[in-house]
């Protein structure tokens, strides 16, 4: 049977000795307009798109557990890269838009992307007092790519060199 | 104690009465506490019929939160229900994910290697701390102290950074894959959580001071909403609320072997007393303990891959898995069947609190309204927990 | 015991991944518990046969190892003939018993079994749920369950079932227990005289799949409104979130002008099983 | 023609008096308020309180609140009883009111000093009991009537202990007039040491503790704010009332402090006395400063152990008041007089 440890001194007294030594302390808040923390690296912040690694192969569309993404795109012809070469078609983007308020930020389609066209970002200040106004479209997104920070090291035992 | 089992039929219908909410000519007075009240932190409302300030019957009024997770995991794939499970405990997301990953390894017949086991309990356990630092700060609200709680979100806050550093989410991590992890940690990280985990000691030793100490605080919460053991297992009361009440029952120890909690080193705490004050004391040490384990544990992480040979496309085996584990809240579990789809076919999912919280019909009847409060924030549960 | 227990999911990993020679190579590694070795054993399991296809029915023909015997015999000395099927489910037993015996079957385990603690009850809709064609509005997204019927383990004769688990907090076991539940009549017994907590869990599986429960004091919604009809965990009813919004999956690209539609649905179905990605990267280049 | 200006000097006197003391009550909460509420308590937990109203830390906070809660519209349930509805928030700020035209800040500086001007206060101050009971009983709501009539129980329940505690003070100053237990103070000496007077806290410390006690519960302030309880009642009586109605009664929670803080203030730390300063000019200038100064430290007594403590049970409160807290009263005032004899 676990025998409480007896108090040192009465309760009361060292409850008031605890607020009154916080109240000598500084205080731990952010005054956040005027002064920003940095949330870290890895911190999923928002989703940035890189629109010219995309080819509308539409997996994050598909993967999203929300449905929020919303995709069109076109073909166009383009000539070849080597002389002679035969004339490539490639599709490009017409609508890319996320809907922040449907997002549940998984990060789902960021990973399934094959080419490295959406990336996370830590920017956080994208609030809208209408919600129809979080449905971002690629222009938006696009914005975000500044913001995306470079991947950090890993930690010391950590398998580095991805198969 | 003698414990009567047996349903009061009188009871129950006084609760379907109250259920509707028509004031009869009883004499007695309805209080709704809630759906929009403080104490309930969240959406739960209490129907109680009080007699002058006494409880004559308390029926909880659950599901202003319910999202139909087990219909939605349906239409999900295994990786995106991993999104979804997440927000059922919300103070402790990592925590919901590793048990229903663990099924679904279990049904592929994958185990993770041992660095993403580390990882995982390591973030386990940050959880498990996150969830009780506010427990035992917001206890102290609960009873009228205004400063605790502050003190609880500030120290809460090193901890969720931490968290927020490793997978990117403070909230919803989303950082267990089927086989593994998402990302390995990143660089400093756990010098960090070392630094970290003094700051939780001496969290726990500022709260013991000014909370479990304080003899106001013991006035209002002991012999205040007994469980008995008996009373508690019958209606599945887990976690430290069942071992509050002297049940030395931790699926660490006691369930079938998962993560890498069989090498560490950890004591189960119990209480006898089985009251509020004996939850709020046996999370307290159990906030060290699990402090302690992540130092332990710091110490060990082994070097290697993170992620174990998966295929692409996560198909799932046939099969029926129930996998169970010991959440900041209780016994945590999934009865995952599978069909050998993308994604599960049917997932019971068995959430703590929802148990937890059943017991009030039970324990309230008898008491004052400010220890129905008391009650309420001892057995400390999370509304997504309840109705999922 | 618990030793018992723990061995069991590495014997099933190795059963799943290869070979019977292998079997006992990996699982010596599995327990040796050395990283590398391990890394070695599961580079060899993944050549061998890395993604376990649905062939290989997990659990069914396991046999149950000695708690599960005995868990199974102290139930088969007090429910005799009420016990249809058992099985073992990744070192959990599963034990069927005759609806009619669904009530003793919880005094039996909790006076027998010392299984004091209530888990769970909860209802299983068998029934299948595939999603195609016109229902599904293109959608491919969600996971296609096979159509035809099948049971899951210790199987059922019906499409409803009923199942529980409770556990011992002090022998530190559990057991599964399923029941059958007729669908055009689908009632159970009630466990609330034996465990308090089965309460709520039978509201609950009564409003969600409408299984009644005799003997239950008060059958009352409650997480849905008591005006709610319908009953929203059985397989034929929709859900709606997936039915009133397109799927934004679809494929919305404009082929060019005068050219045929390269091949989008085929191409679509594809990058849904994740090699569609390769398929479009060859059209781009 | 003396006799008139007499008059309307006497008139004049009274309307600037009153005007004073009128501005003393919202002056008093907003001090207190911003003081305590909003800086105190956050420093205590770690954040920094309103920063930006007003520029300088956030000064100009509580006159905004104000401003807003003006602005606010005047929303009365609908079975309300309407009238004392209205009411029930000026019956709290008038009984604060009254409290205030006894005590003194200055030799000459006090509105009426009333020879049982300690009974007056303290009589005056529990009328606030029964606006709390209108407000509770008017705004026709379960959590209101709750709170209604934990108040009800608890004021008078520790309307007791508080005049128990202020007894031992007037048996040593031998006087009810505040002005008089003031210059008692300040011309007493201690063991014949008169260097700084004799502040009766020294003498009367299990008196001091017991009015500080007793005055937290009448004021509704933890460890004893079951009327308000947030956690349980939600605001207990207030819960119903917005825009200025509750700004009324947050001038009155203030108010009251500030008022119980001041009297405290006079009957234990000396009032207005400064030590040295005996010339009764220097004092008229000084005393309101010095009193200022000491009710803040009263006051921060008063706010520290309300940040700081959880709160009690009402039947445990009742428990305190009645088991400890009237029988040391007691014994107080039997020791205070035995002693009084003896000396």
């Amino acid at each position: 049977m676990p025998k409480l440890p007896k108090p040192k001194a009465p309760g009361l007294i060292g409850g008031l000795g605890v607020t009154f030594k916080t109240m000598l302390k500084g205080a731990v808040t952010v005054q956040y307009p005027h002064e920003r923390e940095d949330p870290p690296t890895r911190a999923r912040g928002v989703i940035a798109l890189k629109e010219e690694n995309c080819t509308v192969c539409m997996l994050c569309a598909r993967q999203c557990p929300d449905w929020c993404i919303y995709i069109e795109g076109h073909k166009e012809k383009r000539p070849p890269r080597r002389e002679g070469g035969r004339e490539r078609t490639v599709s490009l983007l017409d609508r890319f838009d996320i809907d922040y308020a449907l997002c549940m930020y998984c990060g789902i389609c960021v990973e399934v992307c094959p080419f490295d066209a959406l990336f996370w970002s830590p920017e956080y200040e994208y609030s809208e007092s209408n919600i129809a106004d979080l449905l971002h479209d690629k222009e938006k997104l696009g914005e975000w790519m500044e913001t995306v920070p470079e991947p950090e090291p890993l930690e010391v035992g950590a398998e580095t060199g991805k198969k | 104690m003698s414990v009567d089992f047996a349903v009061d039929r009188q009871a129950w219908r006084h609760l379907a009465d109250a259920q509707v909410n028509v004031e009869l000519d009883t004499g007695d007075m309805i209080l709704n506490l809630g759906p929009q009240h403080p104490a309930t932190h969240g959406t739960l409302r209490l129907v109680v019929r009080l007699d002058g300030e006494r409880v004559v019957s308390a029926d909880p009024v659950i599901g202003y939160m319910h999202r139909g997770y087990e219909k939605l995991t349906e239409f999900r794939t295994y990786p995106q229900v991993t999104t979804l499970i997440n927000r059922i405990d919300w103070l402790s997301s990592f925590a919901n994910e590793v048990p229903f990953m663990h099924g679904a390894e279990l049904l592929m017949g994958i185990e993770a290697p041992p660095r993403a086991q580390y990882i995982r309990t390591i973030l386990t356990e940050l959880s498990r701390i996150a969830t009780f630092m506010l427990f035992l700060g917001e206890m102290g609200l609960q009873v009228g102290a205004l400063t605790p709680p502050f003190y609880g979100f500030r120290d809460r806050e090193h901890v969720l950074n931490l968290i927020e550093a490793a997978t990117g989410g403070r909230f919803h991590p989303n950082f267990n894959r089927i086989g593994g992890l998402k990302d390995d940690l990143p660089w400093g990280w756990v010098n960090e959580c070392r630094n970290t985990m003094k700051v939780v000691f001496d969290a726990c030793n500022i709260l013991e001071e000014l909370v479990a100490e304080n003899e106001i605080f013991g006035a209002r919460t002991r012999s205040i909403g007994i469980i008995p053991p008996e009373v508690g297992t019958g209606y599945g009361v887990s976690g430290s609320n069942l071992r509050a009440s002297g049940v030395d029952w931790d699926l660490r120890r006691d369930g079938k072997p998962y993560l890498v909690y069989p090498e560490l080193d950890f004591k189960v705490w119990t209480h006898p007393d089985g009251d509020s004050y004996a939850r709020y004391w046996v999370r307290l040490q159990e906030t060290r303990e699990a402090a302690r384990m992540v130092v332990q544990m710091l110490d060990r992480i082994p070097t290697g891959p993170i992620m174990a040979k998966v295929p692409r496309i996560i198909k799932v085996p046939e099969g029926e898995v129930w996998v169970e584990t010991e959440n900041p809240l209780g016994q945590m579990a999934y009865y995952v069947i599978s069909k050998g789809a993308t994604g599960p076919f049917r997932v019971k999912i068995r959430s703590a609190s929802f148990s937890n919280v059943s017991i009030l019909p039970w324990l309230l009847r008898g008491v004052y309204v400010p220890d129905v409060i008391t009650i309420l924030g001892s057995l400390y549960f999370i509304l997504g927990d309840i109705d999922r | 015991m618990a030793d018992d227990l723990e061995r069991e999911p590495a014997a099933d990993a190795a059963q799943e991944d290869a070979v019977a020679e292998e079997v006992s190579v990996e699982q010596q590694l599995a327990e040796t518990d050395e990283p590398a070795a391990a890394e070695q054993a599961r580079a060899d399991a993944d050549e061998a046969d890395a993604p376990p296809t649905e062939e290989q029915a997990a659990g069914e023909s396991r046999p149950l190892d000695e708690t599960e015997q005995e868990l199974l015999a102290r139930l088969e000395r007090e429910l005799g003939d009420g016990i249809v099927e058992s099985a073992d489910a990744f070192g959990m037993l599963v034990v069927r018993v005759k609806p009619d015996a669904w009530r003793r079957a919880a005094e039996v385990s909790k006076r027998e079994l010392e299984c004091d603690y209530l888990s769970f009850i909860a209802g299983i809709d068998w029934q299948p749920a595939p999603r195609e064609g016109e229902e599904a509005g293109g959608d491919t997204s969600s996971p296609v369950q096979p159509t035809e019927m099948t049971f899951g383990v210790a199987g059922s004769v019906g499409r409803l079932q009923v199942f529980a688990h409770v556990e011992s907090t002090k022998r530190r076991w559990g057991v599964t227990l399923k029941t059958d539940v007729d669908e055009r009549d689908p009632r159970a017994e009630s466990w609330v005289t034996t465990y308090p907590g089965a309460d709520w869990h039978e509201r609950e599986c009564w409003e969600m799949f409408g299984v009644a429960f005799d003997g239950h004091p008060s059958l009352r919604h409650l997480y849905l409104p008591s005006e709610f009809e319908g009953h929203p965990l059985r397989k034929d009813y929709p859900l709606l979130a997936r039915v009133v919004k397109p799927w934004p999956g679809l494929v919305d690209v404009e082929p060019m002008p005068g050219e045929e539609q390269p091949a989008d649905a085929a191409a679509s179905a594809e990058a849904d099983k994740g090699d569609g990605a390769d398929a479009d990267k060859e059209e781009s280049s | 023609m003396t006799e008139l200006a007499l008059d309307v000097g006497w008139g004049t006197i009274l309307a600037i008096k009153t005007v004073v003391v009128l501005a003393i009550i919202p002056l008093g909460a907003i001090i207190l308020g911003y003081t305590f509420l909003l800086k105190m308590m956050a420093h205590m937990q770690s954040r920094l309180g309103p920063m930006d109203p007003g520029g300088f830390h956030g000064w100009f906070q509580l006159f905004g609140d104000g401003i807003k809660f003006i602005q606010k519209e005047d929303v009365m349930p609908a079975k309300s009883d309407r009238r004392i509805f209205a009411i029930a928030p000026a019956v709290v700020v008038i009984s604060t009111f009254l409290v205030f035209l006894v005590l003194p800040t200055g030799p000459d500086l006090v509105v009426s000093d009333l020879d049982v001007g300690v009974f007056y206060a303290l009589a005056v101050s529990s009328l606030s009991v029964v606006g709390v009971l209108m407000a509770g009983w008017a705004s026709a709501n379960k959590f209101a009537l709750l709170g209604a009539l934990r108040a009800a129980a608890q004021l008078i329940a520790y309307e007791l202990p508080l005049l128990l505690a202020v007894v031992g003070v007037v048996v040593m100053a031998g006087t009810m007039s505040l002005q008089g237990i003031v210059e008692q103070q300040q011309n007493g000496a201690i063991f014949g040491w008169d260097g700084i007077g004799n502040p009766f806290v020294f003498a009367q410390i299990i008196g001091f503790v017991l009015f500080l006690v007793a005055a937290q519960a009448e004021l509704t302030q933890t460890p004893f704010d079951m009327p308000v309880a947030e956690s349980e009642l939600v605001a207990g009586y207030m819960v119903e009332y917005t825009g200025f109605r509750f700004l009324f009664f947050f001038i009155g929670e203030f108010g009251t402090a500030f008022a119980f803080a001041a009297l405290a203030a006079t009957l234990f730390l000396g009032g207005w006395a400064i030590p040295f300063v005996t010339d009764p000019g220097w004092s008229n200038v000084l005393g309101p400063i010095v009193l200022i100064t000491k009710i803040m430290l009263v006051a921060f007594l008063m706010f520290w152990v309300r940040f700081t403590y959880p709160r009690l049970r009402e039947d445990q409160l009742q428990a305190v008041a009645w088991k400890f807290l009237i029988p040391i009263g007691l014994a107080n005032i039997l020791i205070t007089g035995a002693l009084k004899v003896a000396f």
